[in-house]
C-alpha cells in the first residue's frame, strides 16, 4: 500500500536531485531546469499532502507553483537571453564580474 | 450556484486590500501611458506613480486603527500591516524620486519602471498583509519577480545582467526552500491560514515535537532569511546590490527587506511560536553572525555600493536582535528600526546616485576624495546618513539601535547585545573612512560632473528629515510602532 | 531666563552654529567674530551659576528642568531632565570659560575653512554643557555621543601630519566604551521598571536608590567604569590621548585637555561611583593601583618625551591621576582634591597646549632640540611659561597644589595610604620634566638661527592668557571660592554612597536572569 | 597688638611685584635696588618693633588669623601667621641679613642685565622666606618653604644662559622636592594620625598640643618625624641630598649668601625647631639626626680641604656648619642649634660676601685687562690684603668667628653644640669627637681660604694685578655691619659657664623648654669636663689654624708634597666622594632608560600595539572573509545549502 | 500492484530527473525534464488530482519546456556546451546527500498531523475534483488568484522589457 510517506520521500529525493543540478551544472538553462525540478518535487508533496490532510489548500496552493514557475520561467529565460547577448554565453561560471 | 456566487461576493472586502489595489491598477493604467508616451518622456509617469503611492499611503493612514480582514482569511490589514505598508511605500516614494534623472543619466529612460516599482510594492504589501501562506508566498513572488527584472534593467549593461541573473537564479532557488516548508507546514497542519496553524499548535501543542513542524518551520524561514540576507542566505546581497541600478539597490535594501521581516515576524509570532525555544537560538546565532560577516567584510570594501550593501547585511543582523528578544519591544523595535534605516540608507544611495558618473564607476573611496569641500551640502547630508549608520546621536540610527537592544536587554539578553553594539563599534571603522576621504583627504577630482538633481535632492532632503526627526523626537513613531505590534 | 538657564545656555552655541553657516565663508573676520561673540555670550549667560549662593547652602539639584521627551508606554521614557550642583557647576564653568579663550587662541592659527572650524567648536561647546548639566542617563549619552562628532573632524580636518589615524582612533577608542556604557545604562532602566521602584525616564536621581545585587553592580561597574575611564584616561587606556593631542589643532587641545578629560571624571564622580556603591568597593584597589600607575609612569614617559606636546599629553595622564586617585579616596578632602584639581589641570595643562601653539605658530615645529634660549627673546612668553609650569608642577601657592594636596591628603586618610605614597612621588617627578622641559626650551644660549628672530607674545595671545593666570592664582590662593560651593554637594554625594548598605534583593528581575550563571 | 605682623612678609612680596612688573620700565638701577631695599628696610624696622613688643610680653606665643585659605570637610586651613621667640629670632635675622644683602648687591650686581629681574626675586625670596618663619600651620609654611625653592631656582638659574647656571637651578629645585616629598609624606601621616584621635589640624600649636595623643616613641611618631627629617635634609643640604649646594654657587655671590648660607638652608633646622615637641618624642630620629649631622659636617669639611674655588669651600664650609646645627638639634640642644644658625648667618654672609667682593673686584681686574680666567680661583689670587683691606679684615675677623676662636661669635654658639653633644641625655662622646675633628678641619680649611686669598705672593696675572680695587661702599658697608656681628654676635648666649647667663636660651625656652623637660634633655656634667672639653676644642681649633699657617704660608710647597703622597685620597676628596656621579647612576641614569623603555618599548609597542593590534585583527579578518564571496553563483547556493541543512539538521537529528 | 507501478513510475522520475542533469546537451537535459513531469502527472492522477495532472502537463510539458526550449535553440546552443558542463560534482554530491538525509529524517520520523479534512475520496468522486480546485479557488482563494494575474503581467512586462533587442 503506498502511503504518503512514500510520495514525500520521493519528492526529497527530487528535490535533492534538483539541488544537485543547481549547485552542479555550469548551463545557466539547466539551472534553471534543476530549480523547476525542485519545484516540482514540492509540488507533489503538496499535492500528497493535500491528498492526506484531505483539502484543497495544497492543490491550490501547486496551482499557483505553477502560475509562479511560469512566470519566473518568462523572466528569467529573458535575463538570460539579455545576459546572451552582452556575453555570448550562457555559463554561469561567466556572471562573476561582480564579486568581493 | 447562486449561494456560491454570494458565498463568493461576501468574501471579498477590497477595504482590506485597497492600498495594494491601488497601486495595482495605478500600475496598469501607467503601463498604458507608458506605452503611449514618447521615448524619453518619463517624468510624467514618474510623478503620477507617486502621486499614487501618495494616495496608497493616505489610504493605508486612513485605515490605522481598523483592522480589515477579507477574502476568507487569506489577508488582513492590521496596523501591523499598514505600519510596514507605510514603510516600503516610502522607500517607494523615496526611489521614484531618485530615479528619473539617473535613468536619463544611465540613458535608459523606460516608463515601464516606475509600474513596476508600484507592483513590487504592491506585492510588499501583500507579503505584509497576507494572513494566508499562498498570500504570502504569491506577494513574495510578485516582489521578487519585479526585483529581478529591476535589477536587471539596463539589460545592456553587463553589471546589471549579472545581478539580475544571480538575484533570479538563487531567488528561486531559495524559493523551493520556502516552499518545502510551507508545503510540510500545511501537512503538520492541515491548512496553510497562518491563524489557523497557530490556533492549530495551540491546540495540541505536542506538534512542536514533530520534527516535520520544526523542518517546515524552519524551511520556510530560511525562505525569509535569504530575503532579509542573514548569513549564511546573504551571499548574493553585495553581488546584486552592486551591480543593480542604484536606485532599486536603495528599494531592495529598504522596502523588500522590510516586507520580508514583516512576513518573518507574522509567520513566526502567529504559527512558529510553538518553536521559541527554538528560534530564539536560531535568530540569535544568525544575529550575530549577520552582524558580524558583514561589518567584517564591509571593513575592506573599497566601492561604496559594496560597502553599503554589506552594510545593510549588517544592520539587517541588527534587526534580528529584535526578533531574538522575541517580546513587543523587540517586535516594534525592529519596525521602526526597518522604519529609520529606510531613510538613512535610501539617502545614502542618494548621495551615491548625485555623485556617481555615467556608468558609476567612480563609486569609490578614492573617488569621494574631497567631495566635502567641493559640494559642501552634499558632503554634510552624507555625513549625517553615515553618522546614522552608525548609529550616533542625535540621528535616527541611534533611537533604532536603542529601540532593538532595549528589546533584547529588556529580555535578558545582554551578551547579545554587549556584542551588538561592539559590531556598531567595529562598524564605526568603515564608515569614518568615508568621511576620512571626503574631508581629510584632499579632492582629486572637481566634482563637475556633479548636477543637483531637484527631484533626487528633494529624496535626501527627506531622507535627512526623517534621520533627524526620528533621532531627536522619535516619540511619536516609536508610540506608533509600538501600537502596530501584535 | 532663570528658570530656563541651563537650556539657554546649552543651546545657545549650537543655535549660532547654525547661525553662523550662513555667513559667508570668505568673510573669516566675521567668522570668527561671531563664533567668539557667541561663546562670550555663553559665558555670560552662564555667570550667575558661578555667583549663585544658594549652591553653598544646599548640595542639591538647581536650576532644574524637566520636560517628557520620548514616552513609548511601558517599553521606556526619557526625559528631558538637566540640572547643576556644587559638583557639575564648575565644570559647567570651566567649559564655557575656556571656549572663549579657545576660539580667540585659533585666530590667526586656522587658515582653511574656518567656517567648518568654528562650527565645530560650538557644536562640541553644547555637547559638552549638555553632557554636564543632565541628569537623565539617556540624555547624558546622547551627549556624551555628541561630543565624538566634532572633535573627531577638529581633530582629522585641521590636524597635524598624523591626524587621520589619530582621529579615526579617538573616535572609535571612545566609542567602544561609551557603547558599552550604552548597554549598561538600558540595563539599569529595565532593571528598575522591572524590580518596581521608581522610575521617572532614565532620571539618576531615581536610579540613585536602587539596590542592585553586588552581581549586577560589578558588571555595571565594569561598563561604565570602563568607558570613562578610556576618556579620562586612566593607564593602560590612555594611547589614544597622545596621539590625538599631538595631532589635535591648538584649540582642540585645549578643550580636549581641559573640558572633554574631565568627562570621564565627572562620569565617576557622578554615575559610576554613586551608582554601584558596592561594586566600587570591590574595584577602588584596582582603579587606585592603575590611577597611581597613571602618574608614574605618565611622569616617566613624559620625561622622555622630544616632543613638547605629546610631553603635556602624558602629563596630563599624571594629573589625571592625582585626579582619580583623589576621588577613590571617598572622603571629603580626597574628592574636593579631585574636584578641583579637575579644573586646574583644565587650566593648567589648558595654558600648556596654548604655549605650545604659540611656539607652534612661530616656528611650525614642536620638537624639543628645535628650541633652546627663547628666554632672552621672549621675556613675556617665559614669565608665563614659568608660572604655568609651576602651576603644573604644584608649587603652593598656584592652583596646582591645592589640588594635588587635598586629593593626597584625602588618600592618605583613606585606606589608599602606600598608593597615596607612591603617588606623591609624582610630586618629584612632575618637577623633574616640567623643569627639564622648560630648561630645554628657555634657557641657555639661542643656538638654532632659526629662534633669532622670534617674536614676543602679541597683546592678543596675552589677553588669552591672563584669565588663566589669574585662576591660577585664585585656586592657589583662595580655593573657598569654589570649595564653599562644592563641599555640601560633595558631602551629600558622600553620605549617600555610603548609606547604601547592600541589600539582598529579593525579587530578581529577568535582565538580571543572565548574571546568575556568571 | 601684633596685627601689623603681616606687613613683615608683604612688604618685600610689594617689592617683588613693582620690581616684577614694572622694574623693566623703570630701568634706573638705584631706583630699582632702591625700592628693594627700601622694602627690606621696612620689614626688617615693623620686625624689630614686633620683636621687642615680644620681649616685654609676657605671653610668648600669638597667632595671627589673616584669612581662611582651604576649608574642606574637617579640614580647616587658614593664612594665619605664627609669633614666638623662635620665630622672632628667625624674622630679625632674615630681614637683619636680608636687608644687608639687598645693599649689598646694589652694587654687586651693578651693570647686569635684568637687573630688575634680580631684586624681584630677592625681594620674593625674602617674602617666601618670611612665610616659611612665620606660617603658624604646616602649610602656610610649607608655601613659604616651596617659595624659597622657587626663588632659589630662579636665583641660581639667573645666569640661565650657562647651562651650567640653569643645571644647577634645576639641579637645586628638584633634589629640593625629593625633600618635600618626605615633608609632604609627614604631614599626611601626621594628619591622619591626629585625625584618627579626633584632632583636624595641621596648625603648629594644635598640633604641639595634641601631640601627646601619639605614642611617645612610638613607629608612627617617628616614621612622621623622620619624613619630616627628609624634607629637612632637601632644604639643608644634609647627607644625602646635600650635593645641590654647592652647584648652587652658580648663582650670584649675594644669592649664595643670602639663601645658600644665612637663611633658606637654615630652613630645615628651623622646622625640627618648630616641630621640637614631635622630634623630641621620637628618640629614634633625634638619634638619625645626630648621626646625619654630624656625618654631614665631617664630609663637607673633608671636601672643603680639596676646593679651589672661594664660593665652593664656603659652600661646603656651610653645609659642614649645616652639619653642627643639625647634630645641635639631633642631640636635643635646640636653642643652641638655633643659636649656631643666627651667628652662623652673621659670619658665613660675611665671608660670602667678601668673597663677593674679591671676586667683583678680580673680576673688574681681569674684565679691565681683558682676559679670561676664572675670577673665583684662590690659586689666582693672593696677596689681596692690601689691596682690599676692608674685606680683608671683616672676612679674617669672620673666619675667626667660624673658627671658633674664644670671644668671637662662633666660639658660644659653637661650643654649646660641644657641649650638649657630649653630655646631652641624647648626646654621645663619638658625637662630640666627630664635632670636635670638624671644629679643627673647619679652622683649617678656612684659614687655608684666608692665607691663599690676602697673603702670601701675589699669583694674579701681572697685565690684571694692578687693577684690582676696593670695593665701593654698598659693599663694604655691609662687610663691616656683618663683621661687628660676627665678633659680637655671640654675646646674646653665653653660657653661664662663662660667666654670661644665656639670654638667648632663655629667651627661646617657652619653645623648647616644654619638650626639653618632658623628655628630659639636657646636658649634664660637671664644670671641669666642660672646662676641659672647651679647653680641647678651642685647642683643636688653633692647631688647624696652625697647620694652614704652616702649609699655605710657611712653605707652600707642603701642599703638593701632600696631595703627591695621598693622591688617591686626594682625589676622592676633590671630587667630592664622587657623590654625584653615584647619585648619576643610582637614580638619574636609570630613571631616563626606564622612562625611555616604556616609551618606546612598553607604551607605543605594548601597550598602544594591542590596540593597533585588535584593529588589525578585525581588518584582517574581514579581508580573510571578503574571499568566501567569490562571484560564482554556485557557491552561494552551496552556502546557502549549508546553512539549511546545519540549521534543520540541527533540530532535526537533535 | 499499485505499488509496483508506484516505484515503476518513481524509478522513472528520479532517473529522467538524474540524466537533466547528467546529459551534456540542454536539449536532452528539457526532453529527460519533460518526462520528469509526465511522471508528475501521472502521481496526481493516482493521487485522483486529475486536473493537478492536467495543468502539469499543460503549463510544464506544454508552456515552460516549450519556452526553454524555444530559449535553447534562439542562443543556438552549439558553442554553449564545449568543455567541462559540471563542476563541484563531489562537494555538491555529498551536500545534496546530507539533504536528503536530513529530509528523509523527518519525512520518515516526522508526521503530517494536519488529517481529518473533509474532502475524502468519496467527496472527490460525488463532487468532481474539477470543481472543487473551482471552488477553493474562488471562495476562499480570490486574492491570490488575482495576485497570480498580476505576476504574469509583470511576468510579460519583464520579459519584454529584458529581452527586447533594441529600444
Amino acid at each position: 500500500m503506498i502511503t504518503v510517506t512514500h510520495y514525500l520521500l520521493l519528492s526529497a529525493i527530487l528535490f535533492a536531485i534538483g539541488t544537485f543540478g543547481v549547485l552542479t551544472r555550469k548551463n545557466a538553462i539547466v539551472v534553471f531546469m534543476c530549480i523547476e525540478v525542485m519545484l516540482n518535487a514540492v509540488n507533489l508533496t503538496f499535492v500528497a499532502l493535500s491528498r492526506h490532510v484531505g483539502n484543497m489548500d495544497g492543490q491550490i496552493f501547486v496551482f499557483f507553483v505553477m502560475t509562479v514557475a511560469a512566470a519566473e520561467a518568462a523572466v528569467g529565460l529573458a535575463l538570460i537571453i539579455a545576459f546572451y547577448r552582452n556575453k555570448e554565453s550562457l555559463d554561469v561560471d561567466d556572471f562573476n564580474m561582480l564579486k568581493w | 450556484m447562486e449561494n456560491l456566487v454570494q458565498e463568493a461576493i461576501q468574501n471579498v472586502n477590497l477595504q482590506a486590500v485597497m492600498p495594494s489595489l491601488i497601486l495595482t491598477v495605478a500600475g496598469m493604467a501607467l503601463l498604458l501611458v507608458a506605452v503611449f508616451s514618447p521615448r524619453g518622456k518619463t517624468i510624467h509617469v514618474a510623478w503620477l506613480s507617486i502621486a499614487s503611492l501618495v494616495v496608497a499611503g493616505i489610504v493605508t493612514i486612513m485605515g490605522w486603527n481598523d483592522t480589515q480582514f477579507g477574502f476568507a482569511g487569506s489577508v488582513q490589514l492590521d496596523n501591523f500591516a499598514a505600519f510596514f505598508s507605510m514603510i516600503c511605500i516610502l522607500a517607494a516614494g523615496l526611489t521614484i524620486l531618485m530615479s528619473d534623472e539617473y535613468l536619463k543619466r544611465e540613458n535608459f529612460p523606460v516608463g515601464e519602471y516606475y509600474p513596476l516599482i508600484l507592483f513590487t510594492t504592491a506585492g510588499a504589501m501583500w507579503m505584509v498583509s497576507g494572513t494566508d501562506l499562498i498570500t504570502i508566498f504569491l506577494g513574495l513572488e510578485v516582489l521578487s519577480v519585479s526585483l529581478y527584472v529591476l535589477a536587471g534593467f539596463f539589460r545592456d549593461q553587463e553589471r546589471c545582467n549579472e545581478s539580475g541573473l544571480k538575484y533570479f537564479f538563487l531567488g528561486a532557488f531559495s524559493t523551493g526552500f520556502l516552499l518545502y516548508g510551507m508545503a510540510l507546514l500545511y501537512g503538520v497542519s492541515g491548512t496553510t491560514k497562518i491563524y489557523d496553524i497557530g490556533a492549530y499548535v495551540q491546540a495540541n501543542p505536542d506538534v512542536t515535537m514533530n520534527i516535520m513542524f520544526i523542518a517546515g518551520g524552519l524551511l520556510m524561514l530560511t525562505g525569509f532569511f535569504f530575503k532579509i540576507a542573514a548569513v549564511p542566505f546573504h551571499m548574493w546581497t553585495p553581488d546584486v546590490y552592486q551591480g543593480a541600478p542604484t536606485p532599486i539597490t536603495a528599494f531592495m535594501s529598504a522596502g523588500p527587506k522590510a516586507a520580508a521581516f514583516a512576513a518573518l515576524i507574522r509567520v513566526t509570532f502567529v504559527c512558529l511560536e510553538g518553536m521559541q525555544d527554538h528560534l530564539t537560538t536560531v535568530f540569535w546565532v544568525l544575529a550575530v553572525l549577520t552582524m558580524t560577516v558583514g561589518n567584517l567584510i564591509a571593513l575592506s570594501q573599497k566601492d561604496l555600493k559594496r560597502m553599503l550593501a554589506y552594510s545593510s547585511i549588517a544592520h539587517a543582523g541588527y534587526a534580528m536582535v529584535g526578533l531574538v528578544a522575541w517580546n513587543e519591544i523587540g517586535m516594534s523595535g525592529v519596525m521602526f528600526y526597518m522604519l529609520v534605516y529606510t531613510f538613512m540608507n535610501m539617502g545614502a544611495f542618494a548621495i551615491l546616485i548625485l555623485i556617481g558618473r555615467r556608468g558609476e564607476e567612480n563609486l569609490t573611496l578614492e573617488g569621494v576624495s574631497g567631495l566635502g569641500y567641493k559640494q559642501p551640502l552634499l558632503g554634510i547630508a552624507f555625513c549625517i546618513f553615515l553618522f546614522a549608520l552608525m548609529g550616533l546621536p542625535p540621528t535616527a540610527g541611534f533611537t533604532g539601535k536603542f529601540y532593538i537592544f532595549a528589546g533584547a536587554i529588556n529580555a535578558g539578553f545582554i551578551w547579545l547585545a554587549v556584542l551588538g553594539v561592539l559590531n556598531s563599534a567595529v562598524s564605526l571603522y568603515y564608515y569614518l573612512r568615508i568621511m576620512v576621504h571626503m574631508y581629510f583627504k584632499d579632492p582629486q577630482e572637481d566634482f563637475s560632473w556633479v548636477k543637483i538633481y531637484p527631484a533626487t535632492a528633494l529624496s535626501i532632503v527627506i531622507a535627512v528629515a526623517g534621520v533627524l526627526y526620528l533621532g531627536v523626537v522619535p516619540g511619536a513613531l516609536m508610540q506608533f510602532a509600538k501600537m502596530a505590534g501584535f | 531666563m532663570a528658570d530656563n538657564l541651563l537650556s539657554i545656555m546649552t543651546f545657545l552655541p549650537l543655535v549660532g552654529m547654525v547661525a553662523l553657516l550662513f555667513i559667508p565663508r570668505d568673510n573669516e573676520a566675521m567668522l570668527k567674530g561671531f563664533a567668539l561673540a557667541v561663546s562670550l555670550l555663553t559665558f555670560l549667560i552662564s555667570l550667575p551659576l558661578a555667583f549663585d549662593n544658594v549652591f553653598k547652602t544646599s548640595g542639591g539639584m538647581h536650576y532644574r528642568e524637566f520636560y517628557e521627551w520620548i514616552h513609548v508606554g511601558e517599553f521606556f521614557q526619557m526625559n528631558y531632565n538637566v540640572g547643576v550642583d556644587g559638583i557639575s557647576l564648575w565644570l559647567v564653568m570651566l567649559t564655557t570659560f575656556i571656549m572663549p579663550i579657545a576660539i580667540l587662541s585659533t585666530w590667526n592659527a586656522v587658515k582653511k575653512n574656518i567656517k567648518g572650524f568654528m562650527a565645530m567648536l560650538l557644536l562640541l561647546q553644547t555637547g559638552m554643557l549638555g553632557a554636564f548639566i543632565s541628569l537623565d542617563l539617556f540624555l547624558f549619552y546622547i551627549f556624551w555621543e555628541l561630543m565624538l562628532i566634532p572633535m573627531y573632524f577638529l581633530i582629522g580636518i585641521w590636524g597635524g601630519s598624523n591626524r587621520i589615524y589619530a582621529a579615526v582612533k579617538f573616535f572609535i577608542y571612545t566609542a567602544v566604551g561609551s557603547l558599552l556604557m550604552l548597554v549598561g545604562i538600558i540595563f539599569v532602566y529595565y532593571y528598575a521598571v522591572q524590580s518596581g521602584s521608581p522610575v521617572s525616564g532614565f532620571g539618576v536621581a531615581e536610579f540613585y536608590q536602587l539596590d542592585i545585587p553586588y552581581n549586577a553592580q560589578f558588571w555595571l561597574f565594569l561598563a561604565f567604569g570602563f568607558s570613562f575611564a578610556i576618556k579620562v584616561p586612566i593607564f593602560p587606556l590612555h594611547t589614544w590621548l597622545p596621539d590625538a593631542h599631538t595631532e589635535a589643532p591648538t584649540a582642540g587641545s585645549v578643550i580636549l585637555a581641559a573640558v572633554l578629560l574631565k568627562m570621564g571624571t565627572y562620569g565617576y564622580v557622578r554615575f559610576a561611583m554613586p551608582l554601584f556603591p558596592e561594586a566600587l568597593h570591590t574595584f577602588i584597589p584596582f582603579l587606585a593601583f592603575l590611577s597611581v600607575v597613571g602618574i608614574i609612569y605618565g611622569s616617566l614617559v613624559a620625561m622622555m618625551q622630544e616632543d613638547v606636546k605629546k610631553l603635556v599629553a602624558y602629563s596630563s595622564v599624571a594629573h589625571l591621576g592625582f585626579v582619580m586617585l583623589g576621588l577613590f579616596a571617598l572622603n571629603m578632602q580626597g574628592m574636593a582634591g579631585g574636584m578641583i584639581q579637575m579644573i586646574n589641570h583644565g587650566i593648567s595643562t589648558g595654558a600648556l597646549f596654548l604655549i605650545v601653539g604659540f611656539l607652534y605658530e612661530r616656528r611650525h615645529t614642536r620638537q624639543i632640540s628645535e628650541f633652546g634660549g627663547l628666554a632672552v627673546k621672549m621675556p613675556v612668553f617665559a614669565t608665563i611659561f614659568l608660572i604655568i609650569t609651576f602651576s603644573s608642577i604644584g608649587l603652593p601657592g598656584t592652583n596646582g597644589f591645592v589640588g594635588e594636596f587635598l586629593a593626597l591628603m584625602g588618600a592618605f586618610e583613606s585606606n589608599l595610604r602606600w598608593f597615596a605614597v607612591f603617588a606623591t612621588t609624582g610630586v618629584i617627578l612632575a618637577a623633574v620634566y616640567m623643569l627639564w622641559v622648560y630648561q630645554r626650551i628657555m634657557f641657555g644660549k639661542v643656538t638654532n638661527p632659526a629662534n633669532e628672530d622670534i617674536k614676543d607674545l602679541s597683546a592678543r595671545e596675552i589677553v588669552i592668557m591672563l584669565p588663566l593666570l589669574l585662576f591660577v592664582f585664585w585656586i592657589g590662593i583662595y580655593p573657598n571660592t569654589f570649595f564653599d560651593k562644592m563641599n555640601p554637594a560633595l558631602e551629600q554625594l558622600i553620605d549617600q554612597m555610603n548609606n547604601q548598605v547592600a541589600v539582598v534583593e529579593v525579587v530578581q528581575p529577568t535582565v538580571a536572569n543572565v548574571l546568575e550563571n556568571k | 597688638m601684633y596685627g601689623n605682623l603681616w606687613l613683615i612678609p608683604f612688604f618685600p612680596l610689594l617689592g617683588a611685584i613693582i620690581n616684577g612688573l614694572f622694574g623693566k620700565k623703570i630701568k634706573n638701577e638705584a631706583v630699582i635696588g632702591g625700592i628693594g631695599t627700601l622694602m627690606m628696610v621696612l620689614s626688617f624696622l615693623v620686625a624689630v618693633q614686633n620683636f621687642f613688643r615680644l620681649l616685654g610680653d609676657t605671653e610668648k606665643v600669638h597667632e595671627i588669623v589673616l584669612a581662611s585659605w582651604i576649608t574642606v570637610g574637617n579640614l580647616q586651613v587658614n593664612w594665619e601667621l605664627l609669633l614666638d621667640p623662635l620665630s622672632a629670632v628667625m624674622i630679625l635675622v632674615v630681614t637683619g641679613v636680608g636687608t644687608l644683602i639687598h645693599l649689598y648687591s646694589i652694587g654687586y650686581m651693578h651693570g647686569e642685565t635684568g637687573y630688575y629681574r634680580f631684586f624681584s626675586y630677592l625681594n620674593l625670596f625674602a617674602f617666601a622666606m618670611l612665610m616659611l618663619v612665620l606660617g603658624g600651620n604646616a602649610l602656610v609654611m610649607f608655601i613659604g618653604w616651596e617659595g624659597v625653592g622657587l626663588c632659589s631656582y630662579l636665583l641660581i638659574g639667573y645666569y640661565y644662559e650657562k647651562k651650567s647656571a640653569s643645571d644647577a637651578a634645576k639641579k637645586a629645585f628638584v633634589v629640593n622636592r625629593v625633600g618635600d616629598f618626605g615633608f609632604l609624606c609627614g604631614l599626611f601621616i601626621l594628619f591622619w594620625a591626629l585625625a584618627g584621635n579626633g584632632v583636624w589640624t595641621i596648625n603648629f600649636v594644635e598640633i604641639a598640643a595634641n601631640a601627646h595623643l601619639l605614642e611617645s616613641g612610638g613607629a608612627l611618631i617617628t616614621i612622621v618625624t623622620l619624613a619630616f627629617f627628609l624634607g629637612a635634609t632637601g632644604k639643608s643640604a644634609q647627607i644625602p641630598l646635600f650635593t645641590w649646594l654647592p652647584d648652587a654657587m652658580e648663582g650670584p655671590t649675594p644669592v649664595s649668601a643670602l639663601i645658600h648660607a644665612a637663611t633658606m638652608v637654615t630652613a630645615g633646622v628651623y622646622m625640627i625647631g618648630r616641630m621640637n615637641i614631635l622630634f623630641a618624642m621620637a628618640p629614634s630620629t633625634m638619634m638619625t639626626i645626630a648621626i646625619i649631622g654630624a656625618a654631614t659636617a665631617f664630609l663637607a669639611a673633608s671636601i672643603g680641604f680639596a676646593q679651589n674655588d672661594i664660593k665652593r669651600v664656603l659652600a661646603y664650609s656651610t653645609v659642614s656648619q649645616l652639619g653642627y646645627m643639625f647634630l645641635a638639634m639631633g642631640v636635643g640642644a635646640f636653642s643652641a642649634g638655633i643659636f649656631h644658625l643666627m651667628t652662623h648667618a652673621f659670619f658665613k654672609a660675611c665671608l660670602f660676601l667678601g668673597s663677593g667682593s674679591v671676586i667683583h673686584a678680580m673680576h673688574h681686574a681681569y674684565h679691565h685687562a681683558h682676559l679670561h680666567d676664572d675670577p673665583q680661583d684662590m690659586r689666582n689670587m693672593g696677596g689681596l690684603r692690601s689691596k682690599m683691606p676692608i674685606t680683608y679684615w671683616t672676612f679674617l675677623l669672620s673666619t675667626i668667628a667660624i673658627a671658633g676662636v674664644p670671644l668671637f661669635s662662633g666660639f658660644f654658639s659653637k661650643d654649646e653644640i660641644l657641649w650638649w653633644s657630649f653630655g646631652s641625655t641624647a648626646g654621645h662622646p663619638i658625637f662630640w669627637i666627630i664635632a670636635v675633628c670638624v671644629a679643627g678641619m673647619t679652622a683649617f680649611y678656612m684659614f687655608r681660604l684666608v692665607f691663599m686669598t690676602f697673603f702670601g705672593a701675589q699669583r694674579t696675572d701681572a697685565r690684571a694685578k694692578d687693577h684690582i680695587p676696593e670695593s665701593p661702599w654698598t659693599i663694604t658697608v655691609p662687610l663691616m655691619i656683618l663683621a661687628f656681628l660676627a665678633v659680637v654676635g655671640g654675646y646674646v648666649g653665653v653660657p653661664k659657664i662663662l660667666g654670661g647667663s644665656n639670654h638667648f636660651g632663655n629667651f627661646l625656652a617657652p619653645v623648647f623648654g616644654h619638650a626639653q623637660e618632658l623628655h628630659d634633655l639636657h646636658a649634664h656634667g660637671s664644670h671641669a669636663v666642660e672646662y676641659t672639653l672647651i679647653a680641647l676644642s678651642v685647642s683643636i681649633a688653633l692647631f688647624g689654624i696652625y697647620m694652614a699657617w704652616l702649609m699655605y704660608m710657611k712653605n707652600p710647597a707642603l701642599p703638593a708634597q701632600f696631595t703627591a703622597r695621598f693622591a688617591g685620597l686626594y682625589r676622592f676628596v676633590f671630587n667630592k666622594w664622587y657623590i654625584d656621579e653615584l647619585y648619576d647612576f643610582l637614580f638619574v641614569n636609570p630613571c631616563k632608560r626606564f622612562g625611555t623603555f616604556l616609551w618606546r618599548i612598553f607604551d607605543v609597542k605594548i601597550v598602544d600595539g594591542i590596540v593597533n593590534g585588535s584593529a588589525w585583527v578585525f581588518k584582517g579578518l574581514g579581508a580573510g572573509l571578503r574571499y568566501t564571496q567569490t562571484g560564482y553563483m554556485y557557491n552561494y547556493a552551496v552556502a546557502m545549502v549549508v546553512g539549511v541543512v546545519v540549521i534543520v539538521g540541527f533540530y532535526v537529528f537533535g | 500492484m499499485e505499488t509496483l507501478f508506484f516505484y515503476l513510475v518513481a524509478g522513472v522520475a528520479i532517473v529522467s530527473a538524474i540524466f537533466v542533469i547528467k546529459c551534456r546537451n540542454p536539449i536532452n537535459s528539457a526532453l529527460n525534464l519533460v518526462t520528469t513531469f509526465l511522471c508528475l502527472a501521472v502521481f496526481y492522477v493516482m493521487l485522483e488530482s486529475p486536473f493537478m495532472a492536467a495543468i502539469q502537463i499543460i503549463v510544464y510539458a506544454g508552456a515552460i519546456i516549450v519556452l526553454i526550449i524555444f530559449v535553447i535553440m534562439l542562443l543556438n546552443f552549439g558553442k554553449t556546451i564545449k568543455g567541462r558542463y559540471m563542476h563541484g560534482a563531489a562537494g555538491a554530491g555529498l551536500l545534496s546527500v546530507l539533504m536528503l538525509l536530513v529530509a528523509s529524517q523527518f519525512v520518515r520520523f516526522g508526521e503530517a498531523t494536519g488529517t481529518g479534512g473533509e474532502i475524502t475520496s468519496a467527496v472527490i468522486d460525488e463532487i468532481g475534483h474539477t470543481e472543487l480546485i473551482g471552488r477553493a479557488l474562488f471562495l476562499d482563494f480570490v486574492l491570490p488568484f488575482e495576485i497570480a494575474g498580476v505576476l504574469l503581467l509583470i511576468a510579460i512586462l519583464g520579459a519584454l522589457i529584458l529581452a527586447k533587442q533594441k529600444v
